[in-house]
């Protein structure tokens, strides 16, 4: 019951976040959109552990607070810095 | 959850259609692999789906659960997603030659400067 | 004691799910990157905290709980470092922060004010 | 519940009609979603790998190409979506049709469930004593399957080596890029590089408890190869991949991707000198069950060495390329 509870309130919270990644408007909103969304992945991948009496899977959700990291990093070192060695009309962020 | 029992399946088919349709319909070849992609998690998601038993755990063996998933789909899959994501990186590394070769990765551009020959 | 540990285990699930969903209304709703990472922030450290805790709590002291202690650990570790990176990025990628009253405002916190605290 | 994960997985296929960047993002959380849904389905093991590569490694390689070519993609051209709508359209009803005939969701009576899985099930535990049934049909029962697939691997690495993997042109120009990193890039960042040192090695240590942890829980050489592959994608991404080269030499790389290959046959090859069938554990020890249990920790051992490697390949191949 308060499992259920805890993976529906984030539920809702993924579809929220979800509608910003698709919204946009500008990359930046996107990626911190992935960003939470893994952190959410996370909390619901506990809380189902729970949910179905089988917690001890938590390594999986280990691997999605370590590893998560990784791809918001290479997004944002990739647009910080993507002007360099680009020869034309790279500045551009490439996103509407 | 007492849904009919085929709108999985269903479901993993609009999936396919719409990996199958980028594939199609898009003529950059990133854009061509990532629908490859979708395609490809639509069969994962498949696979995954059969395995599943109503009322049972994840195949790891523990005292006192008589019920457990499939666990052959499990593995076919677990492989076919490393092997998936080896095989997108050949992919993505013929586009980057292909971008070296013709400087572009718009499949419409390549053939006219194929044609143009 | 199984009362109070429930009850406690509740309260910390219900405050950590009302600030997952508060987070999330702020991502959608508030009006530019900047503001948003401020929900994105409730929802990494608040939300997620609590609610793991309340998890800790009904697990008791097992590998669980270890495990729930790391995850919280790499999280707090993690999440404000990528939105510092993605800040900056955004920074660097010409977005500036909205202010209310004056635009010049905003020039002169350039540069480092995201980065500190 | 499944159903709700289902239908956001939908939605982002749908709204991923857009502009490459905003594909790569929608991937990732696409990714991320898909895992969930195979922990739902108690498919543990793949959600372990798709969090894995989804997570970091798939979203680094498909930036990396971005960065190689172009972010934008151009506008649709005109008269083909009709068609292929049409197309697509019609595969899809025909599949949709072709699905009446399946089980339903869950069912324990399905045929799937009636074959060899029993078998898994009940004798796995006495056969190899393990009580993760995917790892001991993974490595095991299937060995062939899976040595197959690291030779896929192996392959798709070796193929990206042959592609793009030449000596680079223009030297100098990487140099000075290399340079201005130093003076104004990420490196610079200190926030950002003291936590990936902290962190680093903290991903090794984890894969390397997922490699050995694979037989009890979810977990194995795939995972593992994939998880340490990323920590080191992390440092060339903090770093800089001439760095990161530095310490994993191509050299190295190269040739722990073959030893793992050559690590998996040779042991189905010894089993077989041994008196048993290629990739027949059994005869490795006396006890038929240490056999298994040495011959699987070997085997996985093998999958990890080739993945982290293809894996390391890959990056670096790509990291390193010049436009």
């Amino acid at each position: 019951m308060m499992f259920a509870a805890a993976a529906i309130a984030t539920l809702v919270t993924m579809v929220l976040t979800v509608y910003r990644a698709i919204k946009g408007p500008t990359v930046y909103d996107r990626i911190l959109a992935v960003n939470v969304f893994g952190t959410l992945t996370v909390v619901l991948i506990s809380v189902h552990g729970f949910l179905t009496g089988r917690p001890e899977f938590l390594d999986l959700a280990l691997v999605y607070a370590l590893i998560n990291f990784i791809g918001t990093i290479a997004v944002s070192k990739y647009v910080e810095y993507s002007h360099m060695g680009r020869p034309s009309g790279g500045d551009e962020l490439g996103d509407i | 959850m007492e849904f009919p029992g085929l709108i999985n399946y269903w479901i993993v088919v609009v999936l396919m259609m719409t990996g199958f349709y980028i594939v199609i319909a898009h003529n950059n070849l990133v854009k061509k692999i990532v629908g490859l992609n979708i395609f490809q998690v639509s069969m994962f998601t498949f696979y995954i789906t059969m395995a599943k038993v109503k009322g049972g755990t994840a195949p790891i063996l523990a005292e006192g659960i008589a019920q457990y998933s499939n666990p052959l789909p499990h593995v076919l899959i677990l492989t076919a997603i490393v092997v998936g994501v080896a095989t997108t990186a050949l992919g993505l590394a013929l586009v980057v030659r292909i971008r070296d070769a013709y400087g572009t990765v718009e499949d419409d551009e390549i053939e006219a400067q194929e044609n143009d020959r | 004691m199984e009362m109070l540990l429930d009850a406690v285990s509740w309260l910390l699930i219900l405050i950590g799910s009302a600030f997952l969903v508060v987070g999330g209304i702020g991502i959608v709703r508030l009006p530019d990157v900047f503001a948003r990472m401020h929900g994105a922030g409730i929802i990494d450290t608040v939300g997620t905290c609590a609610m793991l805790l309340g998890l800790m709590v009904q697990a008791g002291f097992t590998i669980v709980t270890i495990k729930l202690v790391l995850i919280v650990v790499f999280i707090l570790f993690t999440s404000p470092t990528a939105t510092h990176a993605l800040a900056r990025a955004a920074l660097g990628g010409g977005a500036r922060p909205q202010v209310a009253d004056s635009p010049a405002d905003a020039d002169a916190g350039e540069g480092d004010s995201p980065s500190k605290t | 519940m499944s159903l709700m994960v289902f239908m956001a997985v939908i939605g982002f296929a749908v709204a991923r009609l857009r502009n490459l960047f905003g594909v790569v993002m929608l991937t990732g959380i696409f990714s991320l979603t898909s895992a969930v849904l195979y922990v739902v389905l108690d498919a543990v093991d793949v959600a372990f790998t798709e969090a894995a590569v989804g997570a970091g490694i798939a979203t680094v390689l498909m930036l990396g190409t971005l960065a190689l070519t172009t972010s934008e993609e151009k506008t649709v051209s005109d008269n083909k979506p009709l068609l292929a709508l049409l197309l697509v359209t019609i595969t899809g009803a025909v599949l949709i049709y072709g699905t009446l005939d399946m089980p339903y969701y869950g069912d324990p009576t399905a045929p799937i469930h009636h074959h060899v899985a029993p078998r898994y099930l009940m004798d796995s535990a006495y056969e190899t004593g393990l009580p993760n049934v995917v790892t001991s049909v993974l490595a095991s029962y299937r060995g062939y399957d899976t040595l197959g697939e690291v030779f896929v691997i192996f392959t798709a690495a070796a193929g990206v080596l042959l592609i793009i993997g030449r000596p680079q042109r223009g030297r100098r120009r990487a140099r000075r890029d290399a340079q201005w990193d130093i003076e104004h890039g990420i490196r610079k960042n200190v926030i950002l590089r003291v936590v990936s040192k902290l962190l680093l090695p903290m991903i090794l240590l984890f894969a390397l408890y997922v490699q050995w942890h694979g037989d009890f829980g979810p977990g194995g050489g795939f995972q593992a190869g994939v998880i340490f592959a990323s920590g080191f994608i992390l440092y060339a991404l903090i770093f800089d991949v001439d760095l990161a080269r530095a310490v994993v030499a191509p050299r190295v790389s190269r040739f722990f991707l073959a030893l793992g290959v050559l690590l998996y046959g040779g042991v189905g090859v010894v089993g077989a000198l041994l008196g048993g069938n290629y990739l027949d554990y059994s005869v490795l020890a006396r006890v038929p069950t240490d056999g298994q249990h040495l011959g699987i920790l070997l085997v996985e051992l093998g999958v990890g060495l080739t993945v982290a490697a293809a894996m390391i390949t890959i990056f670096f191949t790509f990291a390193s390329q010049e436009r």
